[in-house]
């Protein structure tokens, strides 16, 4: 109930798409780690996260989506974001988060450069 | 500068508390006339910093009190907690980068604070930690 | 109840300031989990008060301090000044209705506030006035 | 500037929409009091107020919204709202502000219903 009101997943053939809505914090970051490795499992090594509906990202929340890059690195996937903000974009490339991960401005350009 | 221009808030050390300091430094940015990605920078420099007093200051009172000062061309927040302070063994260094284990490695949160805000100073003692952000409009 | 649940906020009586308690409150509000239409009821009910408070008032430190106190199944604020208190004279009653002119003069603040609210206690005298309002979150 | 921030008009043959947005306080009253009554002096007596995108309503918006029912009735005019929260609709019932100006779901009955 509660993933369901949070976080959307959007599974497609080749890639699978994860979009959560509000305040990503430990909480909600341990959630969207959880669907994440779900997928990973399942056999995605192809995911976009849309961060479109997500309005705050703390520092614990880019430590999780660092570890879910680090998960998709060990099955030799990709992970693309879309939907973040200027200052969303900046602090990920501080943290060389964009090194590991592509940042993108939809989702449509995400997915077409997984 | 009078008490006209000085709001104050004291939040409990309660996961999500944070937001609610957020959102009140929000409110008061957007009155200041601040744009949209400086008052989301502002509220994530709250955010930060109230998460670092709620793990690290293990203050007895659970409290944070923040003191918003309203200028002609800039907000300052005093962020303050009557905790332990910062230990003086750990000189505070901005985290490798290069590699995972270090890139999920904690110790971003003050780094954060300093890229997105203008001047940020630290009072600390085994009485509690005093840290002042400025945000200017302009920079 | 501990301190744990409450939130203190300090605001200068000046406009727009009371936009900043309305926006603290309905984060409050949101985090209790109260539904939309109970946020903008708290949010509306902060700003008569402290609307209230700025015109009325007359106080000499120009502040307004609102507690917060979440508890399980209700929110309940407190809004205080230390202004002159109400007048013992004008005993609040609630305008007419039918006359434009009725209509258009002032004395709907704390009617709406009772109207939106579960409780509304005013404790008042010379040394100020403290408004202390309840919000269940299911009626 | 200020004004076309915060106000839009909408004028056609018949009728005149003002929508506002933000904080109905006394000042953006102010502001929208002046566009109703540039509205009626230029001979509209069919207005309808949208506020979907007005946040909030103090009780001293309200009275200002009276005084513009008060105006228009003098030149037997109607006015119409929409886009009332439920909130927004409760209070306006409570002050009989119901009574003597329409309130509709939509713009379109609205201005439908003039
Ligand atoms: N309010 C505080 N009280 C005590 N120590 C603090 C406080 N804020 C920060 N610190 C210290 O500063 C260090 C760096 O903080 P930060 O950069 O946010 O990284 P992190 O919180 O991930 O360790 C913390 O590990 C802690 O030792
Ligand atoms: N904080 C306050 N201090 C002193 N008097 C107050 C205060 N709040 C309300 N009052 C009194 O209560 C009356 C009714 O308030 P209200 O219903 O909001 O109508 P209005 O503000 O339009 O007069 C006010 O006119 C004032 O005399």
């Amino acid at each position: 109930m509660k993933k369901a009101l949070n976080i959307q997943i959007r599974e497609a053939e080749e890639h699978a798409v994860i979009e959560m809505e509000g305040y990503l914090n430990d909480s909600l970051g341990e959630e969207l780690s959880e669907e994440a490795h779900t997928l990973i499992e399942k056999g995605y090594t192809k995911l976009v996260i849309n961060l479109e509906k997500t309005s705050l990202i703390n520092s614990i929340g880019i430590s999780i989506l660092i570890e879910i890059i680090e998960s998709l690195d060990e099955h030799e996937g990709t992970l693309n974001f879309c939907g973040l903000t200027s200052t969303q974009e900046r602090t990920f490339r501080m943290m060389a988060l964009a090194k590991y991960a592509g940042i993108f401005p939809d989702e449509k350009a995400a997915i077409a450069n997984l | 500068m009078t008490d006209k221009h000085k709001v104050l808030l004291t939040i409990p050390m309660y996961p999500d508390m944070e937001l609610t300091a957020a959102k009140t430094g929000s409110v008061i940015a957007e009155l200041m006339s601040f744009n949209e990605g400086q008052i989301e920078e502002i509220q994530l420099a709250i955010i930060e910093t109230c998460i670092n007093a709620f793990e690290h200051s293990q203050s007895r009172d659970n409290q944070i009190v923040i003191e918003f000062i309203m200028k002609d061309n800039e907000l300052e927040f005093k962020i303050t907690d009557q905790g332990v302070g910062f230990k003086s063994t750990s000189k505070h260094t901005a985290p490798k980068k290069n590699v995972y284990s270090d890139l999920r490695k904690r110790g971003w949160g003050l780094e954060i604070i300093k890229t997105l805000m203008d001047e940020v100073e630290i009072k600390t003692g085994t009485n509690g930690t005093t840290v002042s952000i400025v945000k200017r409009k302009t920079v």
